[in-house]
């Protein structure tokens, strides 16, 4: 029983019995492969899966044996803590209330990222996934140049600068991707797709909003420094 | 003839599992398709979907934690009354009366987390991977709406304690979806069954957050890991430029 | 490292990690205390089957639950084990028997632990039950502090068992605490601060200078607190004060008064020794101290105001407690005579008394700064909303992580320290800060954050509250009442729960207890009846006609129905009776506090003058229960069968002398006795 | 189906000897299993109430003095009648034994009646008509500290051990 | 299989003797000290009964001592200390001096003072010994 595994590739529907039918490649599913390695579920996928559960329940049970889940006093309507704040995830919007109106930062905002979110599909642009200075044009360069000015200058004037500066270093990075040569160790960056940038650059003020709301705020939405006592209030 | 033998000889045994154990390929497929639960796994997987880099398994992450806070919220739903004061007070009965119950608040608080935490990361990967592409599209869609639904879970779970954290978390939550034109205000009355987060807030976020989302979830998430099968199994890094439309 | 070896460790690691929380819980601390209960309780139990119940004790959860006390649930016997079981005196804690008190061993299960102590009542690990965390919700009250336990069901009274709770509160009031903080059950609040409208005919620039900056140095006797108020805001104060016009009436009452020729000082010294004024006013320290410093009033008050004002108090002060005494013009005049040839300061300057001249500009400052400093709360009064400071609802059970240490870094961060702070040096926290420093020592300051503490956020239900029948005092109307408020009876004298502390002897059944004939003797020339209280009732100068009228009306009014008139039925104790009633005086040991003829202790009055003075049926119920119209008597209660208190009123009956050792005699002891 | 044997290949073996294999997978599988058995003891466990808060079984009824013979004090609250006989003090369970209705003392009959099925019962507790199974069962009564009778509706004593205060 | 079992039980040993806190009650057998609490209440007690005769520090030189004979006991003394029982002492306090056969000059408490007044007094008294 030491023979090591047998990986069988053949076309043939008897030796490859799990594929029950052939399609078509424009057609569903889209099972094109056919000279990959493959291994039984059973024992190779089932296994990992077990692990897998057991590594999640073992680090979250440690957690839970070392971090008690917060629980403060009995909820007060009278006594507002300073600062009142939302669940972690809802920090970065929370922050953007502090830059813009009401309706722009808690409606407009959040359900443009919502609405983007879903039609990414659906966007030829999301689906040929071509480098962004792929397709050489007499337009783009400065199209995603004003498109970059005008957001920087659109959010410096809420002096929002924890989305102005991310705006800059991400059109700052798809100029420098453009310059990047073919062969180096920077060849990655020129291919990255636009979307792929517009993505970068919503997760980046995501994560820069919500560490700010997180850790960088006090009493009254005042700029506190963690590792500092934060005033009483 | 051993205990193990014996029991594997029995007719009841035999009726709920009908393969052996010996590790042969058929017995292997047996096990797969079998099972309802492993059913929706192929018999067979490329290995390169095994490979750690390949998902970083950060749906199946997703996944177990949403069975562990499945598990432990119906453990916590014996000790908790949904009312003012005493949704409080069964935190602290849960932390100093009830056997491991702290435990088991923390482990759902934490997998809470952990479940929002490596579903957005699952979403990033998804999106870098370029996994969202045909025939996947309707999958992504569902992919966001679980996202969405996840947040819901979690926000609602937030106020359940009903401390200091709990209700102010909560009441600048609702606050925020205020702003909404026309409908804000509407939105906040219903989510709160009135106009300040009160003993019927609690009583519909605890609704919501034991009945409604989590029914919505698990059938999405079935959904879901049915379309992944259905699309083709899990699509790693986009190596293989072939598939590109 | 394969897939199964993998697989072998993450469920060996599985397995290890997930057991962690039950062997945990297993190894709880309250299930090892409970186990070495069981060894405590075998060792120290008297017999075999007390033993059987010690060992047979299952390891559980214990609680005290009150659905009726805001749902309470107290678990603090999961680990203190031995509360209520006599057999756990001196244990060793956590399983030691509870000190006994009015309330415990008996009361544990109506109101648990925690309504007395603080505490997390629903914790079952030592950290959180005495909340010693930083930011415990509930921690326990310090023992230092533990009456103000006592203050959150008896939170209008004073409490025999809770001293300091009791000096807390009294002294709260005596400072007009609630004159600028709201507080239950204070709402009505008045201070009874002196009206300040003769101010500028009273005293000088120079003295009000001195009594602004601290009015502590001037008088020891002051309840002012010390504003701290800078040399400006004295000087506009006080142009303000002296800018206030004075009453027209007054105003020629004292004008009158300083045109009167000076009196005869001597005399007046006499007058002034014989109307005990020191009962409440000190000169010099000596004195009872609840009323102003004498020994330099000539240099604190124009002589023609201190004349006009001891005539007629109650005309410049309403609310005063001084009594107007009958003394007549001359008797004033002798007696500030005496003030101005000896209680003066020598050392002021001679301008003290001079008044300033106002400048109105900086009157009319003065006159915010009297509102925004609070002055008005205390000399003007308040009407309800304006209390001037935070309000005092729910301040002993402040959380201390919710509470503004501002500059005071040094504090621990405890309610307790912090109210200690606020009331040692209240400006301390911050600049701007507007309450006052009391000079509080270290006991006074201990007495009133336990009557801080004791202010609980959520009041007691009412079936808990302990609420006194608050009667208020019967004064009559008519003649009777007007001779009462006169002479300011209830400044002293206590009338059911109203009334001062200064007499002994409450009014309430006075009726009851002392002859008429005696007591209109007594009230036109009091003495002191019992020898080692040097401190007796001043001579007000009751007229005859007065004190009759006094008489009649007490004799009436302030009467014990369940006192008889005749103890003895109407059958007349024999010679027999008395002669027995003798021999029990000399068995129960009366005579080592007593006087009879010429031998006794200075403990209790002298028993020689009883037949006038008492009322048999008084004597008679007063044996039976020392303790019976007031709980502090020191008399012991010898348990008397009825037959032997009745022979040994009739012996008592027979003593009708004068007082047989003379009041001076009893100098030595004096002393002792005022401490 | 040995037809459909050959259709899955051979078997597929990895590097380990079978020994070492079966070592591994049984130390997971073990560890699974214990973890399976003991998650279901302890969350048994985790489910048993370990604090009740339900009224207390016992009431103070009163001074026995209260009790003359004949007298019938009944308790709603607590299911219970308490009974003054002439040898002394009994106590009984108010719960009809035939479906658990509270039943009701008739002063003008001297009887226990209950209001659904009409079972009746004397005040000893036996059934004198009606469908109830067993009579109603007699309570601990003791005395406190203070001397007042106090009742445990937990505790049911042997029929006819009155209580003498 | 016997390994295995073995290695569960180390690793359940060494999970229980990790979490093991250090909470170990006193010794079955100390004594516990008086309270703060019972000394207050019984210095109160004291004060307020005691001292006229028995004296501030418990010498017997109250202001009333003057006039009794025979004195009253030095109760601070050592000897006298040694001599009686909390039991003797709170007997004598309860009873008076004629119930337990001394002078009547020391009246009977018992009817006056409960018994925690006296038990506290007793603690008090002993905290003055010399």
């Amino acid at each position: 029983m030491t023979t090591p595994i047998e990986i069988i590739e053949s076309d043939d529907p008897l030796a490859n019995p799990w594929r029950v039918a052939l399609v078509r490649p424009d057609g569903r599913p889209a099972v094109h492969e056919t000279d990959e390695r493959y291994v039984m579920t059973f024992p190779h996928l089932i296994l990992r899966e077990i692990i897998l559960f057991q590594v999640v329940v073992i680090v979250l049970s440690l957690a839970a044996i070392l971090f008690n889940a917060p629980l403060e006093s009995i909820a007060n309507p009278v006594e507002t803590p300073n600062p009142a704040k939302a669940p972690w995830y809802f920090l970065g919007l929370q922050e953007l209330l502090h830059y813009f109106p009401p309706v722009v930062a808690g409606v407009v905002l959040p359900a443009l990222v919502g609405i983007c979110l879903v039609v990414i599909p659906y966007w030829r642009v999301n689906l040929e996934g071509a480098p962004l200075w792929a397709a050489p044009s007499r337009w783009k360069a400065p199209a995603i140049a004003a498109s970059v000015i005008l957001l920087s200058i659109l959010f410096a004037a809420f002096s929002c600068w924890p989305i102005v500066i991310p705006t800059v270093i991400i059109g700052v990075a798809m100029f420098a991707a453009h310059a990047v040569r073919p062969g180096g160790r920077w060849q990655w960056l020129w291919g990255v797709t636009l979307p792929e940038w517009i993505m970068t650059w919503f997760v980046v003020i995501a994560v820069v909003l919500t560490v700010i709301g997180t850790f960088f705020r006090g009493p009254g939405w005042s700029w506190v420094w963690p590792w500092m006592d934060a005033p009483r209030g | 003839m051993t205990v193990g033998e014996w029991v594997r000889n029995t007719s009841v045994y035999r009726s709920v599992i009908r393969h052996g154990i010996a590790p042969t390929n058929r017995n292997r497929s047996l096990i797969i398709f079998e099972n309802l639960f492993l059913h929706v796994h192929p018999v067979k997987v490329r290995e390169k979907t095994l490979r750690f880099t390949h998902t970083f398994w950060l749906g199946g992450i997703t996944l177990a934690s949403t069975i562990i806070l499945v598990a432990t919220g119906i453990l916590l739903m014996f000790y908790y009354h949904p009312s003012v004061p005493q949704a409080y007070r069964d935190m602290k009965e849960l932390q100093y009366v009830v056997d491991n119950g702290v435990f088991l608040r923390n482990l759902h608080r934490w997998s809470a987390h952990l479940m929002v935490f490596s579903a957005f990361l699952h979403m990033l990967r998804v999106f870098y991977h370029r996994a969202y592409r045909p025939p996947r599209q309707f999958n992504w869609v569902v992919g966001v709406v679980l996202l969405l639904l996840t947040l819901l879970l979690s926000y609602t779970g937030y106020l359940l304690p009903w401390d200091q954290l709990a209700f102010w978390g909560v009441s600048v939550g609702t606050n925020m979806a205020k702003q909404a034109p026309l409908v804000g205000e509407r939105v906040r009355f219903f989510l709160l069954g009135g106009n300040i987060v009160s003993e019927n807030a609690l009583l519909r976020f605890y609704v919501l957050h034991c009945v409604v989302l989590p029914v919505a979830l698990l059938l999405l998430i079935s959904v879901h890991i049915w379309r992944v099968r259905k699309d083709g199994g899990v699509q790693g890094p986009p190596d293989d430029e072939r598939r590109s439309l | 490292m394969t897939l199964r070896r993998l697989f072998a460790l993450s469920s060996l690691a599985f397995l290890i990690v997930l057991a962690f929380s039950p062997v945990k819980n297993a190894l709880r601390p309250y299930r090892a205390l409970q186990r070495q209960f069981r060894v405590v309780g075998i060792a120290r139990a008297s017999s075999g089957k007390a033993a059987e119940v010690y060992s047979s004790r299952p390891i559980a959860i214990q609680q005290v639950w009150i659905p009726e006390l805001n749902n309470r649930v107290d678990r603090c016997t999961t680990c203190h084990l031995g509360v209520v079981d006599a057999a756990m005196t001196s244990a060793p804690e956590p399983f030691r028997t509870h000190p006994p008190t009015f309330h415990t061993p008996r009361d544990v299960q109506r109101f648990g632990c925690t309504a007395c102590h603080g505490g997390e009542g629903l914790a079952t690990d030592e950290e959180d039950a005495h909340g010693t965390s930083a930011d415990a919700t509930s921690p326990i009250l310090p023992t230092e502090f533990i009456e103000a336990g006592c203050g959150r069901c008896h939170d209008a009274e004073a409490v025999r068992d809770a001293p300091t709770l009791s000096a807390g509160r009294a002294l709260m009031t005596k400072s007009n605490c609630f004159a600028c903080h709201k507080a239950r059950g204070h709402e009505d609040f008045r201070a009874d601060a002196p009206p300040l409208e003769t101010l500028s005919m009273k005293t000088g620039a120079e003295w009000l200078r001195r009594w602004l900056s601290n009015p502590k140095a001037v008088d020891a006797n002051a309840t002012m607190p010390n504003f701290q108020l800078t040399g400006d805001d004295i000087k506009v104060l006080s142009h303000y004060l002296f800018a206030r016009p004075v009453p027209p009436q007054l105003q020629h009452a004292i004008e009158l008064a300083g045109a009167e020729p000076n009196g005869d000082s001597a005399r007046g010294k006499t007058l002034f020794a014989e109307s005990r004024c020191i009962s409440c006013h000190t000169v010099g320290g000596k004195g009872n101290g609840s009323a102003p410093e004498l020994g330099t009033i000539a240099s604190r008050a124009s002589r023609g105001w201190l004349i006009a004002f001891v005539r007629d108090p109650h005309a410049f002060y309403p609310q005063t407690k001084m009594p107007r005494y009958s003394f007549t013009d001359a008797d004033v005049r002798d007696i500030v005579a005496w003030f101005e040839d000896e209680l003066k300061d020598f050392d002021a300057p001679a301008d003290i008394l001079t008044p300033l001249r106002v400048n109105q500009t900086f009157a009319e400052k003065g006159e915010k700064l009297f509102k925004s400093a609070g002055c008005f709360a205390c000399h003007s009064g308040v009407k309800e909303g304006e209390r001037f400071g935070p309000d005092l609802y729910g301040i002993g059970e402040l959380k201390a992580t919710s509470l503004d240490f501002g500059k005071r870094s040094d504090l621990p961060r405890t309610l307790a320290a912090w109210l200690d702070a606020k009331i040692s040096t209240p400006r301390s926290f911050a600049s701007g800060l507007k309450m006052p420093t009391f000079a509080f020592d270290a006991a006074q300051k201990r007495a009133i954050v336990t009557a801080l503490l004791a202010i609980p956020a959520i009041p007691v239900p009412d079936a808990y509250r302990s609420t006194p029948v608050q009667q208020a005092a019967i004064v009559p109307a008519g003649p009777v009442g007007e001779i009462m408020t006169r002479y300011r009876c209830l400044s002293c004298h206590q009338i059911g729960r109203a009334g001062g502390d200064i007499s002994t002897a409450p009014l309430t059944f006075e009726g009851s207890k002392v002859n008429h004939d005696w007591l209109v003797n007594y009230l036109a020339v009091p003495y002191s009846i019992r020898p080692i209280i040097a401190e007796r009732m001043p001579v007000l100068k009751v007229s005859k006609e007065e004190a009759g009228k006094l008489a009649d009306a007490i004799a009436m009014i302030y009467v014990d129905p369940s006192t008889p008139d005749d103890p003895f039925l109407g059958r007349p104790a024999s010679d027999h009776d008395a002669a027995e009633g003798e021999r029990l005086y000399t068995t129960f040991g009366c005579r080592s506090c007593h006087i009879i003829g010429k031998t006794g202790g200075y403990y209790g009055p002298p028993l020689t003058e009883t037949k006038a003075r008492l009322k048999p049926g008084w004597v008679f119920r007063f044996l039976q229960n020392p303790q019976r119209w007031r709980a502090d008597v020191r008399c012991p209660n010898y348990g008397m069968t009825d037959t032997d208190a009745l022979r040994l009123t009739a012996y008592l009956e027979t003593l009708a002398e004068a007082p047989a050792v003379p009041v001076a005699a009893a100098a030595p002891a004096r002393k002792e006795a005022a401490k | 189906m040995p037809e459909l044997e050959g259709m899955f290949g051979p078997e597929v073996e990895e590097e380990e000897t079978p020994g070492r294999r079966d070592f591994f997978t049984q130390i997971g599988v073990g560890a699974c299993a214990v973890v399976a058995v003991a998650s279901g003891i302890v969350t048994l466990d985790y489910l048993e109430p370990k604090v009740l808060f339900e009224p207390s079984t016992t009431y103070v009824a009163g001074s026995p003095l209260d009790f003359a013979p004949g007298v019938v004090v009944p308790n709603q609250e607590k299911k219970a009648f308490v009974i003054g006989a002439a040898n002394g003090i009994y106590a009984l369970s108010a719960v009809c034994t035939h479906l658990g209705c509270i039943t009701r003392y008739k002063s003008d009959e001297s009887a226990i009646a209950c209001p659904c099925h009409g079972s009746r019962f004397d005040l000893e507790g036996n059934v004198t008509h009606g469908p109830a199974p067993r009579p109603l069962p007699w309570l601990d009564v003791s005395q406190d500290a203070n001397g007042n009778l106090v009742v445990d509706t937990g505790i049911v004593i042997a029929r006819g051990k009155v209580f003498r205060p | 299989m016997r390994r295995r079992s073995l290695l569960i039980v180390i690793a359940l040993v060494l999970v229980a003797t990790s979490c093991r806190r250090a909470n170990r009650p006193a010794s079955a057998v100390a004594i516990a000290r008086p309270t703060q609490y019972e000394l207050r209440l019984g210095k109160e007690v004291y004060q307020s009964y005691c001292i006229g005769c028995h004296g501030d520090s418990g010498a017997g030189d109250g202001f009333n001592a003057f006039n009794l004979d025979p004195h009253p006991r030095d109760l601070s003394d050592p000897v006298f200390q040694k001599g009686k029982s909390n039991a003797e002492l709170a007997d004598a306090i309860r009873r008076g001096g004629a119930g337990v056969g001394l002078t009547s000059l020391m009246p009977p408490w018992g009817h006056t003072l409960d018994d925690r007044h006296i038990d506290a007094v007793v603690v008090y008294i002993r905290s003055m010994k010399r």
